[in-house]
């Protein structure tokens, strides 16, 4: 299925969207895709927003933004991000922020149906006060509370992976981050796919998902770029560098992103 | 900087080289970018070749050629003894209690080892907007010890912190090493300086200090860094960029 | 290590003991040296107690046991286990009973450290008030009623791997069951192991366990008969039938335990 | 048994076989061992090519060539598109509502379509100790339909169970398949007899219900088993033993 069709058909404003990747196979081709179709008002959710929210925020697509680790790893900080929350450009942004383990595990209970997850961790730190989805639970075993988090369900998920066959089963391997649960959590998911094969086969470390998990496959070639996908690219660390001056400035930003986003048509930056 | 007779360090260099010497073979580390991530690989080089680097991206027993420049890179996948998914590496093995040392950074530090990573200023109109938690509070929580690597200075050492993203308090547990010495809690919780770099006076961590810092009775001096060490960390650091 | 010694170390009368594997690599050669070694009192843990907890009871080794399905699979009853339900012999066995997603999620909560864990299920059902380890609490944020089990951490968990290195770093691959959960909520873990390799090499669906997270490997080649390792055996579903008969009559059962397991040193059935 | 014109099947080969024409092409099953396993295999090769098969074990999407004995065979995990851990099978896939059809047996059935598998006679005293729950209520509960498989008789259709184990009971999401007709809930939640297979009388399964069973007025006729049926049926079965 073409990117384009497969944004066009299943995201539309207002709603709750996962692009998932830890670091390793982060959906930026379907994040461009995003800004290219102008979507607005989206609820973001991703552990590390990363240089793909950082560019979907800057753009004005987001309204809300759920995260729980908002900086350029290894470079500093994502300032498109940081021009938000400290002085609302493009637009104010609402953010609901997490630790790690705290959204790891709200994916985590909305892939299980599940409305909570519980974990350690939270008490004794301000997020709680700032996160009304962070509260606490006695265990009717022992007393002792814990934390919990009201589950993330997004309306869309979308993942880079390595593989998909014919059937439309999807396949990735290396660091597998919160992409399953991410996926299983969501009402529609979709994969971009950096090959489609006639027959997967399990390697170590392979995750599948089943076709019938995933809504749309897209044949995206290099679509994690600047991240990677193992076996097939690396991760681009002197765009990541790189980034940290282009994004400082809402001038060289916008322009940056026209003429690399807006102006192409499913070309990864 | 001048330290010791002969080597020249940055302090950077110099806590760094400083945290790698709280690693002891076995012990089953929490890395994260930056320092910590030096810190261990440089360990791994020097007196802990067995200490098991373990990245919260999934990675466990990552034994990096490079120093990988993400928590993500494909060498840290690619030489792991195992990968798990984000949600395992959180619940069973950070929350499970399995990390020995857990490394932190913060921008600022309180009395009590307390961190702020989240926000300068007021955290509904930031002066500064951090990054965040990210896996702080966990490891803080939940790893048998922590590292704090900050660099020492009033606006980083605190009485209060404007926001309290991850508790590191727990006595015994914690040691934070900044470019002027070593703290650790006392046995109320409160950091007490028990070593300076050498060449660096108490006045100096006092100044650089936002409280009425406690000095330890029994006051010492880290070992100077040994020209083996610069060398090593220096190798390691131009393997990133290889 | 040899096995004799690893049981003799770690495994102490009045022990919780979790020997796991679902259906594949069971370990058989740990239950039997179990068995030789006559321990008693055991509280024994296992999603399925297959044919090698109906042993374990049937030779008067537990006090108590905790499970979710308690037969013979593909066959029928477990006689022994029946037998001392039933009739108390050959000494009456408290029994704490789950359902799968239960003792699944307590082994898990264990693993985690956690003091209980979250399902759906459980709910209208008559296992509720006969298990204590059953509670249901209220989702913070819906109100939702959920089940909550206690946490599992035996004292030792024992599991069959077909794999490890000269670390001591186990690997597993294949149906994994629950035994990345149970090692990580016990105590104590000991491995035995179909064969040892210089080097572990990640392979499609393996499972490590490093070394710091086992106490002692034993090298145990057909450590699971007969239950199987896949790559090294087949399920041998004949015995599995004819255990039906063996196991159905005392003085049977008995004699078969003499001739094939007591008089034997760390050879599996 | 003989059944429309010419086929011979026993009680277990028509109830398996009217379950395996329950199955559509592309629904999911978690599929159990005995004859849930038989069923769905059996659909596999006649309407429902397509069929994903699930079972406990963890394998997803397996595909075996022979019919497996137990859940946890080899061929299942050889054949499946992934494994899966129990934990995740449970948490993600059984629990996350993606199972289209569970198939369950039981001891007894109520009218309400609840079962035990627990224990005939008291728990704590029983008669008859059965192999407990295993994945049944999760099944029950969360699978989007259910299928049970029960031979009808008084002893096992009961007004009211020893233990109940699992709730099957939701409307319009259960059929229950026996060797004498089909079950299915009314709008009230109990079961009604909705179909005879050929050469089965009303009163038949009246006598070998526990309680007054209640006849839908448009009772039907199954259709009767063909020899293809049969004929693939047979043959899974004796795959299993080669």
């Amino acid at each position: 299925m073409d990117l384009r069709d497969a944004i066009s058909e299943h995201v539309r404003d207002g709603m709750t969207v996962s692009l998932e990747g830890f670091t390793h196979l982060i959906p930026f081709a379907a994040g461009h895709e995003l800004i290219r179709q102008g979507r607005r008002d989206l609820t973001l959710v991703r552990m590390t927003p990363d240089l793909i929210y950082d560019q979907l925020i800057g753009m004005g697509c987001a309204r809300k933004l759920i995260f729980s680790y908002g900086g350029n790893p290894g470079v500093g900080s994502l300032h498109r991000f940081r021009d938000a929350v400290e002085n609302g450009w493009p637009q104010p942004l609402e953010i609901v922020e997490h630790s790690h383990a705290g959204l790891a595990n709200a994916y985590a209970a909305g892939a299980a149906n599940l409305p909570f997850g519980v974990l350690r961790g939270y008490a004794g730190t301000d997020l709680v006060e700032h996160n009304e989805q962070v509260a606490f639970v006695d265990c009717p075993f022992t007393g002792e509370q814990l934390s919990a988090v009201r589950a993330v369900r997004p309306d869309v998920t979308v993942i880079h992976a390595q593989q998909a066959d014919r059937h439309g089963n999807v396949m990735l391997w290396g660091l597998a981050g919160v992409q399953k649960e991410a996926v299983l959590a969501a009402e529609v998911a979709i994969a971009t796919v950096e090959e489609i094969v006639d027959e997967l086969e399990a390697r170590p470390h392979s995750v599948v998902l089943p076709a019938w998990t995933i809504a749309a496959v897209c044949h995206v070639p290099g679509g994690a770029h600047p991240s990677y996908a193992a076996g097939y690219s690396t991760r681009d660390n002197d765009f990541y560098s790189a980034w940290d001056e282009i994004a400082r400035d809402r001038e060289r930003f916008s322009e940056w992103m026209r003429e690399h986003v807006l102006s192409k048509d499913e070309v990864p930056a | 900087m001048s330290v010791g007779e002969a080597v020249e360090v940055t302090p950077e260099e110099l806590m760094t080289i400083n945290a790698a010497r709280e690693l002891r073979d076995g012990q089953v580390c929490l890395v994260g970018v930056g320092p910590p991530n030096a810190a261990a690989n440089l360990a791994r080089r020097l007196q802990a070749p067995g200490c098991v680097l373990v990245y919260e991206s999934g990675a466990i027993g990552a034994q990096p050629v490079r120093l990988p420049l993400s928590i993500g890179d494909d060498d840290l996948a690619a030489t792991a003894l195992e990968l798990v998914s984000v949600v395992e590496m959180f619940n069973l093995w950070i929350g499970g209690g399995r990390i020995d040392v857990g490394f932190l950074g913060a921008a600022q530090i309180d009395p009590h080892a307390n961190l702020n990573t989240t926000a300068i200023g007021s955290y509904e109109q930031p002066k500064v907007r951090l990054p965040g938690a990210g896996g702080a509070p966990e490891i803080a929580a939940c790893a048998k010890s922590v590292i704090v690597i900050a660099r020492q200075s009033p606006r980083v050492f605190v009485e209060k912190l404007d926001f309290v993203t991850s508790l590191a308090h727990r006595e015994g547990h914690t040691v934070v090493i900044t470019d002027l010495g070593v703290l650790r809690p006392g046995s109320d919780g409160e950091l007490e300086l028990v070593a300076l770099h050498p060449g660096v006076e108490v006045e100096q961590a006092r100044e650089a200090t936002g409280w009425d810092l406690r000095v330890a009775d029994d006051l010492e001096r880290t070992e100077p860094v040994t020209q083996r060490e610069l060398d090593e960390l220096r190798e390691l650091r131009a393997s990133a960029r290889r």
